[in-house]
């Protein structure tokens, strides 16, 4: 979404979507996996609105649905597209909103080829490298971007893959001004290049792809066109079963396009909702533990001999938006870091920062710890062990580690490997050859530490601390606390004896330096949560508390650790803590707790009113300008500048947010506009397309070309991908797997299948099938099946149910297995991982492993013991005919 | 109790006494049921979280006496969650009370075949000894030819279960370390 | 016309003056999402002790029933139904004691599909419903409990004082139900108090204040089944015409349930008898026939020796 | 609420109802049409049972139910034997009566979840609660039985003694019947249905045991009584069952099916052989204690097979749901059917 709309985050909150007219929750299973914020799904069917559901299997979600529609896994592109070309046709578009908002008219380089031109692929694809030259998808005139003569392509590539798509904050530079048709005719305007991109994508491929029967399929598409417009709105909800994919981000980016040409984003009861997983994971995007960005969306710095701060920020900001303001994010961040040390002379301590050579990812991690390079591990509430795709390579990494740090609350997988892992039974490791030191640091609860959350809304909500932890047990804050203090304590006295080479002092600097002086209170000196809070939101050279980003300076005299944070702890006072009641309040509850940007609940919101300022609906209405006060109000906080009018037209040459015009709704974006196309940004295209997954059983229809031509893979002797369809072997992994989650388990367990009361409630890892498939195979109900795929065998307990339906697809059936990934071996409730099926390969932007579709055989009886399950295993390699070179053609 | 308040409380002679002739209601009540109080009564204090499972980010109310968790439920104020829960965030005082939390550091040598117990503050500087090594092994000034100023030598997984306030001090200092290896579930 | 009902007022009758209204639940299952959060918020509240793990193969419910640890259940059924807008008709007319013949129901291991419904095409829905105790007017666990264990508390509702159950059992065959059941290891009877103790203070029961969708509303009886014949208009002027209350009616064989529900199918679907009886209702006739038999004994007895003369 | 003074219905707050299940047009033609298949198939929740079965253990309950019977009886051949002046009888008789309540106590007691607080069966007085009655009962009865017991053992306080003795025999018919309307007094398809029957059953097969212990203890030329109550229990058993498994049809299956319906047909059988060999075997001894011994045991599998039976009618949900159907539909006629309660075409609404 970062892509289309300038920000990755939710463009809308949970309980915005009672007032939608029809939403559609896609790759999401909300009412299992988000029960509590399904309430507002009811909400709104109580209002009257459809819910649909489109989802491979019959869910929980489904059976509250007007209409579940049944799709096989891995093809919601095509769907998707499929509606995006009904709206076109059909003109069920929003013309006025289009023409204001979007970026429809913008005419591209006559240089760009669509895959309706070469079958499949876009221009500039370098099969070599597997990836794209992205210079040929520019508007006409634009360049890539300011920096691109002297920035080598393939960082480029890396640097802006890395912004904004995977959750977070911020569009690509696109250049000069572009040229526009606003008649909408040009044969290279977005809207035709849309138009024809999706020709295609019929309502009978639709059905032969997916497997959805037409008659379904235009219900989809009418419900949704009737529910859109000036008077009414429709939203989406989507989850991991968008991401997980190869092509994760243009699913959901194929959502955006959509909901654009709808005009339904920035408008309550619109908008598109991420369903994230777990309790920040929006907050640890927004402040990542990501490789690839600083805190706010600011990507890392990559290796390059020329690169100083200056280059750095000219290469990364935007002219126009508020990225234009980022040397003044980054330099507040680098002085939030290392305080006094960070002085113009010295570019703010920009050398301190390390710099990336390419991706850094977990999968990544993993090779460098099979070859010895990386050699500790921290494992801070996470458990790879059962929890990350091809499970058994994570396993593999640890036990080639020297020490290992495991973090939780309880010996998961991650922690005991060693002694009861896989491996161990297999005779592939034995405990007494792993040379892994491992330290099992008991965590602390919620009620044991204060701290926020950001929700999957964007809304940082403060926990307070209820109780001491016991025993040894500690919060991150207090364990990362100190451990900086300990190794800070080290390198200071190591630099002070006399005997340290220079470069080594050198090399501690950014150590010995960092500000690091945090209070801590009571008997187990836990650091001051609030004072970490004031950090993040920063200060100004009198120390004073910033209240918004507005006020960052790129001089050194403002400090702030997240910019888009900035304003949390605005007057002193600790914003996400507020808990004025919801029922004191306003629907939109702006006096709970705080959202970023600067407290705002729908983003964009200034396109829920026309160019001239005025509500396109009064039953729509949101945020207006109001003539007399000279200034936007409404309902919430407006994503825009509060006293721009709507005629505000900039003056020649202002840069950042001054040069955007009164109606330039999306404020993060280069040209303010909401972006049908992605001339930059991305790194599979500029236009979702349909690929097959990874591992498929059948042939991409509409293309000769079959995969995302550049998926990431990791090619290791246990990752080793299966034949697709037309190769010969593919009928040896005839069906499609497809994972996910339960209500009453959270992701790979570690906070539930320890708990008795949880476990009792799905005690065991089981599989679903279909009758059809129950009777193909010879499954019983409730007896034991093995699931194989190219990388290992698992074992599952076999519900046979019509939930699982079997999909006729391009004129045959194909039968699906659903398979939870909660389980593994400790614990109350017990069973073999889900996640050891999956192989390793990525969404080429995120870095996201594809467990939503892959392909398996499933056979009656428990998996074998011991060093049989990887005879198995070899056995229907040998069988597909499987080699290090399958599956990874272009 | 003496005999004649004994012979009182006989709810036999309470059903004709009390108007409960069939000795089905008030007569039968029992003297622990004429006490009974919710144990949210009795809490110290009631302190304000937020669920730590999936991300809709549902208020908790969380009941203390004397220093223990007495029980969470939902916070009626939150315009979020309204005061529900799903089964997660209801079995959060089993999750953060209950006996699957370990409390003991524990300490598995190389090559060692079971647990070891270790004080806190030996493994922290132990561990603080390793990221020191393990930085300096895999120290890389140069990569590809290019400064890097960087260490591949460890990484560090995890965070989207974390405060923002942790996910902060963790990039923080990783970051001055020069690690770059450093990842969270948002991608897994 | 709804509330003009003559409903009894159970409190009343069992020796509270001034008392509260009569509190219970509203289970309208048409908005539940299976979730469990009410099984879970009852147990956290109530320490109602884990029930063991065990994959039953009945859809997504593994608590099978309720029972001395399961004092809220949610049941699951798969049906080759449609989603929506139903055939109103009943078809009830055929022989229902030939088909009793055939055997009652399906087992667990051929019920993945629950065979409920045999269906046809594409059709599929999967019900799903909070069961709890019913609070019956006429309760029967009340009734033939001998301790005075179980009573009826100020609000309507029925309780077991866990201080003076003796765990003679009496209680468990009684409900026509099937929700009382006895603690093996703790020998005593358990079941759902409505959360006495909450009530108590003012505070809704766990379960109704977790339920995310308010499948569960916790409130006083009149006002709930009033809510309830509103919900149930709205829905068959939606076309759901399978909407019908179970447990609402005061005339019913217990009186009226205190816990009443909104279904989609036949209350055995679901579990529930499709008319409960307060076995009570029968003891008078019972008595009778006990003290005939007695009379008859003696009377045998005495025959037996005026048929045999005097003794040596 | 700011809203309200905003714009349009953004204003309203949410109602707390949604629509499930609504279609949204598409399927709405099909509406009125008959599925092809009626949807008339006897349902259940997966087999599972409805009501849940009794925790009574076996042989506890089962022995608490033929012990009171057989001391009910005992106590009226003791007060017409000592009436008739056979001492033997009425002495074996006494003391039978008080082992077998006391064991059928014991039997209570060892049964209960929480043996030490079985006084608080005297808690409360609940006619609406057999087995509270029966602790009464029992509080009277027993004493009763024990004084006559002790008296005839000891000899002394002959007075007191003849005086607990009738006390006895006067409970005792209630001490034998009442736990027909204890089992009854459930839900349990095969007991409450047959709550009409079932206290015959009880106090015949109560006789019939006390005739077998009669038969057993009575000196030479004392027995014709306990013959002829033999005869007059078994007789009233036997009847009383056929009645009964006549009146309730398929909710009498448990009582012919399966253990419980081996135990009933040996109960049936043993009764019927005691009975029987009193009078043809009356000049053998051997057969008068065969017979005495079949009548004990023939009580004891009759009551453990209505035991049984119980348990089985519990098990299966059919038993409860298709007398409950059955009913609904006669009422159904009975009420032009139009007042069908369940009926989704006509709303409950009074």
């Amino acid at each position: 979404m970062g892509t289309s709309f300038g920000r990755g985050g939710a463009t809308t909150f949970q309980q915005d979507l009672a007032n939608s007219d029809c939403i559609v929750i896609q790759g999401s299973n909300m009412a299992e996996c988000h029960p509590v914020g399904f309430q507002w799904v009811m909400e709104a069917k109580a209002r009257g609105a459809k819910l649909i559901h489109v989802d491979p299997r019959f869910t929980r979600t489904s059976a509250l649905a007007d209409v579940h529609v049944p799709l096989r896994a891995g093809t919601d592109i095509a769907f998707l597209g499929g509606i995006v070309h009904y709206v076109l046709q059909q003109e069920q578009f929003f013309r006025d909103y289009l023409l204001a908002y979007t970026n429809a008219p913008m005419i591209v380089s006559e240089k760009f080829a669509d895959t309706e031109d070469l079958d499949g692929v876009f221009s500039g694809l370098d099969p070599e490298s597997r990836s794209y030259d992205v210079e040929t998808w520019q508007y006409e005139g634009a360049e890539v971007q300011a920096a691109s003569g002297k920035r080598d392509q393939h960082w480029q590539r890396r640097t802006h893959a890395g912004r904004g798509e995977a959750h977070g904050s911020g569009g690509a530079e696109i250049g000069t001004e572009p040229k526009r048709d606003e008649t909408l005719q040009h044969p290279r305007c977005v809207f035709q290049i849309l138009k024809r991109h999706y020709a295609r994508y019929t309502p009978e491929a639709v059905e032969q792809i997916c497997g959805v029967p037409q008659e379904k399929f235009l219900q989809v598409c009418e419900l949704l066109s009737e529910n859109s417009g000036r008077e009414r709105t429709s939203a989406f909800a989507y989850a991991v079963g968008w991401t997980q994919h190869t092509v994760g981000v243009q699913y959901i980016r194929t959502a955006a396009i959509l909901q654009t040409l709808l005009g339904n984003i920035g408008r309550p009861g619109g908008g598109i909702l991420a369903l994230r997983g777990h309790a920040s994971i929006q907050g640890s995007t927004d402040i990542p533990t990501l490789y690839n960005l600083l805190p706010g969306y600011i990507p890392m710095r990559h290796a390059h001999s020329w690169e100083d701060l200056a280059t750095f920020v000219q290469g990364e900001a935007a002219e126009k938006g508020y990225w234009g303001n980022m040397e003044s994010y980054v330099v507040s961040l680098l002085k939030a870091w290392w305080g006094p040390h960070a002085t113009p002379e010295n570019e703010f301590c920009f050398d301190y920062l390390p710099r990336l050579t390419g991706s850094h990812s977990t999968y990544e991690t993993v090779m460098e710890q099979l070859k010895g390079t990386c050699e500790g591990y921290f494992l801070l509430g996470e458990n790879p062990a059962v929890g990350s795709a091809n499970a058994k390579m994570q396993r593999l990494g640890m036990a080639n580690l020297d020490w290992l740090v495991v973090r939780d609350f309880s010996l998961i997988e991650s922690a005991t490997w060693w002694k009861d892992g896989p491996e161990i039974e297999t005779g592939e490791l034995s405990t007494d050859d792993i040379k892994t030191e491992v330290f099992f640091l008991p965590a602390a609860a919620h009620t044991e530490k204060d701290g926020s959350f950001t929700n999957t809304q964007r809304l940082l909500q403060w926990h307070h601390q209820a109780v001491e932890p016991e025993g040894d047990a500690r919060s991150d804050l207090w364990f990362i606390y100190h451990l900086g203090r300990r190794i800070r304590e080290k390198l200071t006295a190591a630099a002070a004896d006399g005997t340290q080479k220079d470069a080594d002092r050198e090399r501690d600097r950014p150590v010995r330096e960092l500000t690091w002086d945090y209070p801590v209170k009571g008997e187990l000196a836990e650091p001051d949560a609030e004072a970490v809070l004031a950090e993040i939101n920063g200060w100004n050279a009198d120390a004073e508390p910033l209240s918004s980003y507005e006020q960052l300076k790129a001089d050194g005299s403002t400090a702030c650790g997240c910019w888009i944070y900035c304003g949390v702890y605005a007057d002193g006072i600790n914003q996400a803590a507020r808990r004025k009641p919801g029922t004191e309040q306003n629907w939109v509850a702006p006096e709970w707790a705080w959202a970023w940007p600067l407290n705002r609940r729908i983003l964009y919101n200034r396109a829920s009113a026309d160019p001239d300022g005025k509500p396109w609906s009064e039953r729509k209405a949101y945020i207006w300008w109001d003539a007399e006060q000279e200034k936007w109000t409404g309902h919430d906080i407006p994503d825009f500048k509060a006293t721009k009018p709507p005629d505000f037209q900039p003056e020649e040459g202002a840069k950042g947010p001054d040069a955007l015009r009164g109606t330039d709704a999306f404020v993060m974006q280069a040209d303010g506009k909401a972006w049908l196309y992605v001339p930059a940004g991305l790194t599979d295209g500029p236009l979702p397309t349909h690929y097959e997954p990874q591992e498929s059983p059948f042939p991409n229809l509409l293309y000769r070309q079959q995969r995302n031509p550049v998926r990431q893979m990791m090619k290791h002797e246990n990752n080793r991908f299966q034949p697709s369809d037309g190769q010969t072997g593919s009928e040896v992994f005839p069906f499609v797997v497809t994972t996910y989650r339960l209500t009453e388990h959270h992701t790979a367990g570690g906070m539930s299948r320890w708990q008795p009361y949880l476990s009792e409630l799905q005690p065991e890892m089981f599989c679903e099938v279909s009758p059809e498939l129950a009777t193909e195979r010879g499954l019983e109900h409730l007896e034991w099946a093995t699931i194989v795929t190219a990388r290992t065998a698992i074992e599952a307990r076999v519900l046979v149910t019509d939930r699982m339906p079997s999909l006729r697809v391009q004129g045959r059936t194909v039968h699906q297995v659903g398979l939870p990934y909660h389980w593994g071996p400790n614990g109350l409730s017990t069973g073999d991982a889900a996640n050891e099926l999956a192989s390793l390969s990525l969404d080429p932007n995120t870095h996201i492993q594809e467990v939503k579709a892959l392909t398996c055989d499933i056979r009656p009886g428990r998996r074998p013991r011991g060093p049989q399950r990887i005879e198995l295993v070899r056995e229907y390699q040998q069988r597909a005919g499987i080699t290090d070179e399958t599956g990874t053609e272009v | 109790m003496g005999v004649r308040q004994w012979i009182e409380g006989w709810p036999v002679l309470r059903q004709w006494s009390d108007g409960d002739p069939s000795g089905r209601g008030a007569a039968a009540k029992s003297r622990v049921s004429d006490e009974l109080a919710p144990r949210t009564r009795e809490a110290d204090k009631v302190v304000k979280s937020i669920c730590p499972y999936c991300a809709v980010g549902c208020g908790q109310n969380v009941y203390v006496k004397q220093d223990k968790v007495t029980q969470i439920e939902g916070d009626p104020d939150s315009p979020v969650s309204r005061g529900r829960l799903c089964p997660k965030g209801s079995a959060s005082l089993q999750l953060t009370t209950g006996s699957a939390r370990q409390h003991q550091v524990l300490y598995r040598r190389p090559h060692g075949t079971d647990w070891e117990t270790l004080d806190l503050d030996t493994a922290m500087d132990m561990i603080a000894d390793r990221v020191i090594a393990s930085r300096e092994r895999g120290w890389q000034w140069e990569a590809d030819g290019q400064r890097a100023r960087r260490t591949m030598g460890f990484a560090s997984l995890g965070g989207a279960t974390l405060d923002n306030e942790e996910n902060y001090l963790i990039k923080k200092l990783f970051t001055a370390l020069g690690a770059i290896q450093i990842e969270n579930q948002a991608r897994v | 016309m709804t509330t003009a009902r003559e409903a009894t007022d159970p409190a009343a009758e069992s020796g509270y003056t001034d008392h509260p209204p009569r509190m219970g639940f509203f289970t309208d299952t048409t908005v539940c999402i299976g979730c469990k959060a009410c099984e879970v918020a009852c147990k956290e509240w109530n320490a109602v002790p884990a029930d063991g793990l065990d994959l039953t193969g009945m859809s997504y419910d593994n608590t099978v029933g309720l029972g001395a640890n399961t004092w809220r259940h949610v049941a699951f059924i798969e049906q080759r139904k449609p989603l929506a807008a139903q055939d109103p008709g009943l078809h009830h007319d055929t022989d229902v004691l030939a088909m009793a013949e055939h055997g009652s129901a399906t087992q667990p291991p051929e019920a993945g599909m629950t065979p409920t419904t045999p269906g046809s095409g594409d059709d599929f829905r999967w019900l799903m419903a909070s069961d709890v105790c019913k609070h019956c007017t006429h309760a029967a666990c009340l009734d033939v409990c001998p301790t005075g264990s179980l009573f009826r508390t100020e609000f309507g509702t029925v309780v077991v004082q866990e201080d003076i159950c003796n765990g003679c059992g009496y209680c468990i065959p009684a409900c026509p139900y099937g929700v009382i059941d006895q603690r093996p290891d703790d020998g005593r009877a358990w079941k759902c108090t409505l959360c006495y103790d909450r009530l108590g203070e003012g505070m809704e029961p766990a379960c109704a204040k977790a339920c995310p969708t308010d499948s569960i509303q916790f409130g006083p009886l009149d006002e709930l089944r009033e809510r309830a014949q509103q919900r149930v208009r709205q829905l068959h002027e939606a076309g759901v015409g399978e909407a019908r209350l179970y447990g609402d009616d005061p005339d019913d064989g217990v009186g009226g349930d205190g816990a009443f529900f909104l279904l989609l199918d036949e209350p055995e679907v679901y579990g529930f008898p499709p008319d409960p009886v307060v076995t009570t209702r029968d003891l008078p006739s019972m008595w009778r026939h006990v003290g005939a038999a007695a009379a008859t004994l003696l009377a045998g007895a005495a025959a037996a020796f005026l048929g045999a003369g005097k003794g040596r | 609420m700011t809203m309200s003074d905003g714009h349009g219905s953004l204003a309203a707050r949410p109602a707390r109802e949604a629509t499930t299940g609504v279609n949204t047009g598409r399927r709405r033609g099909r509406r009125g049409e008959q599925p092809v298949v009626p949807d008339t198939q006897f349902t259940s929740y997966y087999g599972k049972p409805i009501i849940n079965g009794p925790v009574w253990k076996s042989p506890d309950i089962p022995a608490y139910l033929f012990l009171g019977g057989l001391a009910g009886g005992s106590s009226l051949l003791a007060a017409g034997a000592q009436l008739t002046g056979r001492g033997r009888l009425a002495a074996v008789t006494k003391v039978g009566a008080f082992g077998a309540i006391t064991l059928s106590l014991g039997a209570l007691v060892h049964d209960l979840g929480r043996p030490a607080r079985f006084l608080n069966m005297l808690r409360v007085f609940k006619p609406t609660s057999p087995m509270n009655m029966g602790s009464w009962l029992l509080a009277g009865y027993g004493p009763l039985a024990g004084g006559a017991a002790a008296s005839a053992v000891t000899g002394k306080l002959p007075k007191a003694g003849a005086a607990a003795t009738a006390g006895a025999a006067l409970t005792g018919p209630a001490v034998a019947a009442y736990t027909a309307a204890l089992v009854s007094d459930t839900a349990v398809p095969a007991w409450h249905d047959g709550h009409r029957e079932l206290p015959y059953v009880f106090v015949g097969s109560g006789a019939a045991g006390a005739a077998g212990l009669g038969l057993l203890g009575a000196r030479q030329g004392e027995e014709s009584p306990a013959r002829n109550l033999a005869l007059f229990g078994t007789a009233l058993e036997l009847a009383a069952f056929k009645r009964m498994e006549k009146r309730l049809g398929m909710v009498a299956e448990p009582y012919r099916a399966g253990r419980a319906g081996l135990l009933v047909r040996a109960g049936e059988t043993l009764a019927a052989a005691g009975a029987a060999g009193s009078v043809l075997g009356r000049r053998s001894r051997v057969a008068r204690l065969l017979s005495g011994a079949a009548l004990l045991a023939g009580s004891a599998c009759t009551k453990w097979g209505v035991f049984e039976a119980g348990l089985t009618s519990a098990e299966d949900p059919k038993y409860t749901v298709v007398p409950q159907r059955e009913r609904l539909l006669r009422q159904n006629h009975a009420g032009g059917g139009e007042a069908q309660r369940g009926n989704p075409a006509v709303p409950q609404s009074g």
